[in-house]
């Protein structure tokens, strides 16, 4: 019977830890939110599993030689979210943005997230045991980009051991934009200002939409290289989308290519999911610091729509688009529209609020070169 | 790093200004760049412009209706990737 | 002339070993079988083209630096057949199985066709000529599990040099189902029995459907960790399929990611088909006992669905879909419900039949753990 | 690993053993869970079951046809994959 | 303000060397051509974007680490070229040529075009400044091969150096095949000749299909094996296709695996196009070579399929589809077609230079091979 | 390598006739294995061959329609890959 013995000590339930656990609960809360409650599905199920599957016993899934430690090469060479963005930029369409282009200063208003988070992290030192170096608190700012793809390309750089705390809140609080910042605008504005209709966009040509992605490619490479690896590899996507000559490439970027590495990309993710790294205070503290960071976006976005006003109040712009800043494309954008119809159901808001969507995720690409060539 | 809290939080205090300095620097210049890069397509009239600038807001509730079908095709595009 | 003499010497005619041309030989029948006679194309067709090109003197396309040994890399990791896996789970539908849950008794039954085999590997150490370890008579025996990725999966880790044999047999005795099960199923079961009709299954609803994966995960990661990388990314796949809320990730793993890997895992098993490794006394022996194997298991399927008519008379279960429980999904259903109709025409025993066979998956999985914790 | 043939057996033997012990306890608990799951389901009335439990050999040729159809579908998905 | 100047430190602006700004110029040339001119766009506005991303300072885009880095391996194993060749043979029908096989001599005669740029590169070492080794002639050379990934997949093992350089001037001149070509053909057939109609072509059996791409790959594996995994790649594509039995299989060649490997091929080369390994001497000679090799390989296949015509005068063949020799599937079948209805317009040739045109991807590949096994 | 120019120019030379000489060999033994196969599959009628060897110069419009659109078909699945 020495062969059972053997067996019984190779099972899970003889080797669990508490750890592990608790982790695996926490993959199956993640799963929960994301079927039941549809938060983010396409990248919280991966990642719930994989925390699932990392966190068995034994079985050493996550670990050297496991299938998840291969898939997490791919994150730490940065290749998957940078492939991610690529798609992503295949599926924007700039139109609206460059239709109006005084929004991108909502997009830049609201990363006033981004550093508030910051100085909330450095701050968090101040409670007894936490300990978030420079570098963790940089990595852990970026969840107020609300950009899924440059939080995990920020923290495989900066901060890889906080990298599954940091995915999961920034994807909750992506699924908590409905929640989350409907209240701050409604405080923050007036009845007559939800009501401002704005001017229908104007028509915007396929050669703007093709020198776009160049310019902004120019411009990062110039000014700020270090965030030249994601937005460069937005604008192929974008260009891939617009140029209008390779259709089966921007076919494959949007669908399959985009598929495959989000299955990997979560998987990779879910497997940093261990209790040593996510069961300490620190989670807490980020999870603490990612409602801070959205609703501080929020709030920024929406501040600068109303100075805007003030400044130039000819083109009034609602400020409740200023939301969209915070980027959490297309959610925040659809958080604007319908907040907008509450005080009159014929005031689209939505195309008005792609503007500052989109611009939303270049200003939280641009602090992330920031952070990445000014924290080392 | 930093020794005392302090010192530290100064440090992040001076990065987040340089850092929305260069966000506002950065889209500031977007905004410059794309009214000009407009300005000059229009003027070479390089491609058809439906109608150049605002059409202002007497825009009838059938273009409505197209435009919040394209906004919501954009969107969906998205399928809440991010 | 010199670089005459010099291209003379770099042609594979004045290189070929006479292994080589054998194994090209071997190569051209498992595409002619791919092709012809339609013997699991999807896989024998890059399998057996992986053996030609391997098998080309000078050229080197499987040796070290050769595009075949990168793609190697994807077995060797366990990455392919787990992906595999992962897409065969993501076509799986538990209804059938869920709506009768007894008919997971069958699937286990028919697992005594691995175990038998092992037996009968072991015996063959008697034949002077043949040695098996216990390690190759472990992934030799997973050939009664009728599932590819599975023996790939088992044969990658227990026995590598056995892995183009062991594939092999295993897709090759796959696609002879038709013509291995019949007679068996015939011989041990009476007419009466083949005219047993069975009551339509109940209907079962999404939540039991999206449960499922997670209990068996969790069921795997207490008893045997050792399953849970196979078991695991077969439940990813079917909660990406049941979950119902990532519809692209979902169509992504059932086709184009399933795809692209099974060409890359056909020709990497092709590859391991050298002279050296398959041109031996050994591979008769596996080539002998897959066909033991197969039968061995359709038989103890059967048997077992006569031993629960005896236990419970009530709900009669036809002794036919017991031969399902080997796997060999669809094909052994299918089988079933063919051999049913001789009887009875109006009598369909697909659906009845596909419980079994996807319980066949999940019991080879689980034996394969077995074998993966109990034999190093 | 043994040296001589009858022990190499025997520890075949004692595997097989073990392991088909093993199957079967597995997918038994698995049966045992699927009754209980399914039962808590329906008590909670988390979802409609169409008919709870079998609905009898009297099932029309209709829904035969349907349900072979539905067979079919399943068995195609799996595009002789394994 | 330490900040501020460790800022412009890292700004592109205060590191940019002026060979990255010419060769990002270089890149938006490329993606010009791509976007405006449709050159090759599906090959040329990755590498052009590929270029502008590796020149981008501080970034380091295309060093160690950098996104670009990793993909490029999948030049430097051959994998991506050789994938791309597989999807092509998927893509390819030999019906054409099978049906009238003596097309395949203008395939072959259109390599003169390689051999001659072979013997031009060696002549240039004539001008001052330029130093080709007889390595890098023979991956200059197969530009004439009119085939992307044969000259990368040559300029990979041959001149790593010179990749981008090739890389270019091959695609570029594919893409300038409808401007080079015709005043060749013009100039070297007489108004009669180009007015000859071609017998239709008979009906090519399945069965041949099915069994060229073997026959093939057992012809290259006995005489060159440096050929196959070039061959073998493109054979196995073929086979895929014409076999009929694994159709999703094809589709996933031709489609996502080809258009995935596509992006991160023209990343890869495009990664290659740095100042110092572009801005030589070399690289204009490199392009003028190019010119060379297409009109030289022009002019092959149409005299030759005039000697055609002479040896046997019976079935004539019309010499403008000797054009069609070169490859550049299939823009220069198109060319012959164009040129012949100048001439008379209802005179259909561009079925008939089907023949010669995928002819010529054999006749380069062979030619690749040759040099692969006799240059080291 | 060799040290002087001419012999590197000869070395290319021979190269030169050489490769052309296989690339010709090459593709001149598979003419003649075509031609064999498709002799030997008509021969055992192994295929249906819709009218075995050339159809002549009389090919009606209607065929000559059947066949450009075969052509334009083929041509566009390359999609310009090369
Ligand atoms: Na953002
Ligand atoms: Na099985
Ligand atoms: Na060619």
């Amino acid at each position: 019977m020495e062969g059972l013995t053997q067996l019984w000590q190779s099972t899970g339930l003889s080797n669990f830890e508490p750890g592990q656990a608790v982790m695996m609960a926490v993959g199956f809360l993640l799963l929960y939110l994301a079927i039941r409650k549809e938060f983010e599905p396409l990248l919280l199920l991966p990642i719930g599993f994989g925390a699932v599957l990392s966190n068995i016993p034994v079985a050493g899934i996550a670990d050297e030689g496991g299938i998840l430690s291969y898939l997490y090469l791919g994150i730490k060479s940065g290749v998957f979210p940078l492939l991610i963005f690529m798609g992503v930029g295949a599926m924007t369409d700039f139109g609206p943005m460059l239709a109006n282009p005084k929004t991108l200063l909502l997009g830049a208003a609201a990363q006033f997230g981004i550093f508030g988070t910051l100085l909330g992290a450095l701050a968090l030192n101040l409670v007894p045991g936490l300990n978030f170096s420079f570098k963790d608190a940089a990595a852990i700012a970026i969840i107020g980009g609300a950009d899924g793809p440059t939080s995990i390309y920020v923290a495989s750089k900066l901060a890889p051991d906080l990298l599954g705390a940091i995915a999961v809140a920034a994807y909750s609080y992506m699924a908590l934009v409905p929640l989350i910042q409907p209240p701050i605008m409604r405080a923050l504005t007036t009845e007559q200002e939800r009501l401002i209709e704005m001017a229908q966009l104007r028509y915007v040509g396929r050669i703007e939409k093709i020198i776009f992605p160049g310019v902004l490619l120019i411009l990062s490479a110039m000014l700020l290289p270090s965030a030249a690896p994601l937005i460069g590899m937005f604008c192929l996507g974008n260009l891939i989308r617009e140029s209008g000559v390779v259709e089966r490439l921007s076919k494959t970027s949007q669908n399959e290519l985009i598929n495959i590495v989000t299955i990997f990309l979560g998987l990779s993710v879910g497997s940093k999911l261990s209790a040593h790294q996510f069961l300490r205070p620190e989670t807490l503290g980020i999870l603490a610091l990612g409602a801070l960071a959205f609703s501080f976006g929020t709030a920024s976005g929406v501040l600068m729509a109303k100075l805007m006003n003030i400044v130039s109040p000819t083109h009034k712009v609602n400020p409740l688009i200023g939301a969209a800043g915070v980027s959490a494309v297309p959610m925040s954008a659809r958080v604007a529209n319908k907040v907008g119809q509450e005080s009159n159901p014929h005031n689209f808001l939505l195309m008005h609020a792609m503007g500052p969507n989109v611009a939303g995720v270049i200003g939280s690409a641009v602090a992330a070169g920031v952070l990445l060539a000014l924290v080392q | 790093m930093e020794s005392s809290l302090s010192e530290f939080l100064l440090s992040g205090f001076k990065l987040s200004l340089i850092g929305m300095g260069i966000v506002f620097m950065f889209l500031s210049l977007l905004v410059w760049i794309i009214n000009i890069t407009s300005k000059i397509l229009q003027k070479y009239s390089l491609e058809p412009q439906e109608l150049p600038g605002y059409r202002g807001l007497g825009a009838t509730a059938e273009s409505e209706d197209a435009e919040i079908v394209a906004a919501i095709s954009a969107a969906i595009q998205w399928y809440r990737y991010r």
